[in-house]
């Protein structure tokens, strides 16, 4: 789960990382008031779950609390890459005078948390060369100590006796920190700022693991799905939007990609990924189907090799819908085998539908139903 | 021989006294597994489909001797429940359970580590030696003894390239299912070495998909195999993903895409199925077999 | 440093182990206040830092608040083994149905912290047979986690499904996080009671790491030393008082004991240990010799291997208090070799003290002299 | 030969700026110590008594091979200078530092544990082989080559008794001091294996005192060593100490008494001395010489 960059701030103020002075607002007028509390030139930054804000406009610097309501005007009535702006963060404008980067972040090859760090942050930070950025792995057993943090501000150039130095110490610790008690499988700051003799985190981007969010009652929920996203995700699915006119389902992450594969590779194009394996049961699959015929497809592919998921189940759901709209507004071709493969397809036939044994079989026949 | 498990292997099922549990305990049975022991907190003494059942896993080791777990614990428990395996000694321990947040994972896997243990999962299907001992949820019917190993990152395309290799007379060694999560136990590369080493595998089928780069460290062994491997990598149409921030696209570097994965597996020698229904011919032909 | 019961129990409800109703009381009017707060039978507890304080009539069993009050009043002015009460603990009587032992202390030969666990608590512990301890050692990387606790509980015959097992299952994880954040060598509840569907601490015992005081700031200080413990501690020196009549300074634990060994050995009495090594300067060593002629011994033995320690600071001292003195009050022998050994000995023939070169030697000296 | 530091050892000196460690970095020097780096956060490019300053030391890993370390930071610090030492692969660190908390203790003998390294201390007085290498903060004066290997816990008693050695003709091999703490580094078995396996080594003295359960444990493997063993225990004369609660008392179970200690090593064969003077004596009958 993706943060606003306001919420990540608020998270590092918490845990004592220097951020700008300033707030969230959600309308001109306060963000007017906390310019004038501010007292000096401002920041107002759109508050979307995407980046390239600053290209798009989102990103104003009013040097009044009258210019800064203006400015919140204009940002809170923009939609940036299809998200409409519903707050901004208004900030102190900070002196920079020079731009760090730092991340913690999971190396799945590793399996472990990596540290990643550069002296030379900001926009261009990605086409750094590879001797400008430092990575360090965190061993999980040993965990997070000054002397860890200490290498990193070495190798970044840093005394280690300076007041950035021993500022950035103790913000590496800190995100480490975070990552483990929020179970953050990213943190980032960038840039990370020197101004004066001051370190502060000028942007934040934190993502929370979702399959941990039941252990992290105590943060606000943020939505960064689309609507048919949501509603797959709260059935507990994983789904995706694509561009093409074929609605798939399968059931597991690979065979759906495989599934996609295969569909192409015959000259067809999937209008979706859903996988909606893991023993999804009679009443999920159906509402999964609904979610799928919402998106006006060309035509409907269901390709079930059932383990845990049970071919009864499918084919019930399935009926289900059948039933509850009276038939299907595209062409279907279904692949069913595996757990109660027989059962499933004497429902199928009962409504007059014949399953395929074969992915490929099935992949073509719904390519030419659709042509 | 197969790998890592076989008809010898004394089985333990966590969290046995739970409905997917004492399901695929059945199913795990019914296709020849020894299960000696399950192990549900509060409710030793039970006996689930004729398996006694202990309070801890150390009470269970008291009374048998456990070589392989299989964990069907809720995610919130399930570190808990893995870690508590290692601790007692058992060596392979297979963790089904999806939605296991990454942190924990991490703790396991390097717990694991330092015990000298396997880690399959978390959000595995399991293994099979065919014929043998199935540990895990596949369907029991399409996994059959023979001489193809199997090493896959997901589920269900594993069951349909299996299956096709059993429809088309080619049984199998064991199938390892590694876990589709970012940090699991085993990475390719260990599970090759394993069928490079073991006599009844002939040939390996590796089951891969875009993101990281497992497949490209894979392809550096797979240079050095003497047997034939057959691969096939999921997610040649996936749009580009989304990235985690920065950091997501330092890591990556452009590793992790369709095309670089097959590039380096080609390079290593390896035969890439452009599609899952190829890959039993392709296994025929490295074995020289019709 | 040990911590007196009550405190034990305040620190132990802090991280919610179940313990009394109940409170420290310093007046026999407080103890009265809290036994009507309480409303039933009473336990009146004396807070000293020893044991045996039932069989020294230290703990009373009031039914009223004015029976509290009397019981407070007694026991307030006793002195228990060589300590005076100074305050009582006033808690609520418990219906005992059974007594456990739990505890977490340090094993030294494992290099790891050890519960230790028994059905079967109570002042009997020590001599249960040692199949009825369950001992299980704590890796310090993996930590302590729910399946280790719910093992030890298992072990003791206690249900994990019973309100008394899931209970215990969280005290035995609190008892590990009570010794890592405070730094606690030892942990330990005699007797954990049940009481109808309760577990509660009956008694605490907890001592702090000494050499962790600098992070644990939020501690209460207990003075668990003798005056003259207290005055050679805030030295940083080791001491203890003994039975014989020479007093005995060395530099180093080991050698100390090596010191009172020989002296014991050749027919002589040591009047104390006390290490004064680790490089005591010349200040700290005049005092701890102070400290050493107020014990009123019939000799003083100075025993000194000068490596970190300087044998000029050690000669300075000693003419410090020669000469502050005017001269010593009883024999001393002095043996002085190692670091700046020649300074050292030109500084005491100064004042016509000749050093011995061996410490055997130098011990039969001092016992000829006292005889 | 020696054992665990020589004259080709590689040495750091943890917190070298400060007055105690710069000091000793003298002595050190003075007694043949191969000093290549130091290390105080902050003041790299440094140099003290001729040796470069770092601020970490993977940095002096960068410009060095190091082989052991030696830590002199404040016990504060102390945890963490040593984890710094063995994540950066130093395989011998050597901890003078005083007053270290026990769980910090604890956290670095696992670690150098999980690491393969040998850790000495806490509180340990250092390591002499003899002639070679010193690390620590002993006399130079009395430590010289020979063929005796001493193993110790506590520091003034071993200088006594390796001068009583060195007065006596009898050179050492390697002092190495264990550290005087609850949990510390190598046990007396670690440190007999390797003597018992040293070429220059021909007799062995062992230091211990009062408590624990460390000789006792020792004695078990004297039994099997082809060398002889002199030893001397502190504590003779020492009253009964103060008991850790019940806890202590469990875990002692009447271990740890000077009768019981002197019994288990006269058991295995050791000669004990009952006063420290007495031990070159022993030694030299073990010996054969004069």
């Amino acid at each position: 789960m993706k943060m606003f960059e306001y919420m990540g701030k608020e998270l590092f103020a918490k845990y004592g990382i220097p951020t700008p002075k300033g707030r969230m607002a959600k309308t001109p007028e306060e963000a007017e008031k906390i310019a004038a509390e501010i007292g000096g030139p401002c920041v107002v930054k759109s508050q979307v779950l995407s980046g390239k804000r600053g290209k798009a406009g989102g990103i104003k610097f009013p040097n009044t609390p009258e210019e800064a309501k203006k400015a919140a005007e204009e940002v809170l009535s923009m939609t940036i890459q299809g998200l409409p702006v519903e707050c901004v963060l208004v900030e102190e404008k900070l002196k920079i005078d020079k731009e760090l980067y730092m991340s913690i972040t999971i190396d799945g090859s590793a399996k472990q948390a990596v540290m990643i760090a550069s002296a030379y942050g900001g926009m261009e930070i990605e086409a750094q060369p590879e001797e400008y950025i430092i990575k360090k792995h965190i061993d999980p057993e040993l965990g997070m100590h000054p002397f860890f943090a200490r290498d990193v501000v070495r190798r970044m150039g840093v005394g280690l006796r300076t007041p950035h130095g021993k500022e950035m110490v103790n913000i590496i610790q800190t995100l480490y920190k975070i990552c483990k008690e929020k179970d953050a499988e990213l943190v980032e700051i960038n840039p990370l700022v020197f101004s004066d003799d001051r370190v502060i985190a000028a942007d934040s981007k934190v993502t929370i693991d979702e399959d941990a969010l039941f252990r992290m009652k105590d943060l606000p929920f943020v939505e960064d799905k689309s609507p048919a996203e949501r509603a797959a995700a709260d059935l507990g699915l994983s789904f995706v939007e694509l561009d093409g006119d074929i609605a798939v389902m399968a059931n597991g992450a690979g065979i759906t990609m495989g599934t996609l594969d295969t569909l192409q590779a015959f000259g067809g194009t999937p209008r979706n990924f859903l996988d909606c394996g893991g023993g999804t049961g009679r009443e999920a699959t159906a509402k999964a189907l609904d979610i799928l015929l919402g998106l006006e497809p060309k035509g409907l592919f269901i390709n079930i090799f059932g383990g845990i998921t049970r071919c009864d189940d499918v084919a019930n759901a399935f009926k289900d819908v059948y039933e509850a709209r009276g038939g299907f507004p595209v062409p279907v071709v279904i692949r069913l085998v595996g757990t109660n493969q027989d059962a499933g397809r004497e429902i199928l036939k009962s409504i007059g539908v014949e399953a395929f044994d074969f992915m490929q079989d099935a992949a073509k026949r719904i390519i030419e139903l659709v042509k | 021989m197969a790998i890592i498990i076989d008809e010898n292997t004394n089985v333990l099922v966590m969290g046995i006294t739970g409905r997917q549990a004492s399901f695929h305990t059945k199913q795990m049975l019914a296709y020849g597994t020894k299960i000696v022991a399950g192990c549900t907190p509060g409710k030793g003494g039970q006996v689930v489909e004729g398996v006694p059942v202990y309070n801890t896993v150390r009470e269970a080791c008291e009374n048998h001797r456990i070589d392989a777990s299989v964990i069907f614990v809720p995610a919130p428990g399930t570190k808990d429940a893995a870690l508590e395996n290692l601790e007692a000694g058992v060596k392979v321990v297979v963790i089904v359970t999806e939605g296991v947040p990454v942190y924990d994972e991490i703790d396991i896997v390097a717990y694991a580590r330092r015990k000298g243990a396997y880690v399959l999962g978390p959000n595995t299907f399991g293994i099979v030696s065919g014929g043998k001992c199935k540990m895990g949820i596949p369907p029991n019917q399409y996994f059959v003894e023979g001489d193809v190993g199997v090493v896959a990152r997901s589920g269900t395309l594993t069951y349909e390239i299996v299956g096709n290799l059993t429809a088309n007379g080619l049984g199998q060694s064991t199938v390892v299912g590694m876990g589709g999560d970012r940090a699991v136990g085993l990475t390719f590369v260990d599970v090759l070495k394993m069928f490079e080493k073991d006599d009844q595998t002939k040939a390996v089928v590796l089951i891969g998909e875009i993101g990281g780069n497992n497949e490209e460290i894979a392809s550096e062994y797979i240079k050095e195999m003497t047997k034939p491997v057959v691969a096939f990598i999921a997610g040649k149409s996936a749009p580009p993903g989304k990235r985690m921030g920065h950091a997501g696209a330092i890591i990556e570097r452009g590793k992790g895409t369709y095309q670089g994965k097959v590039e380096a597996l080609t390079a290593a020698g390896a035969k890439v199925a452009p599609l899952p229904f190829q890959v039993p011919a392709l296994i025929k032909e490295a074995l020289g077999r019709e």
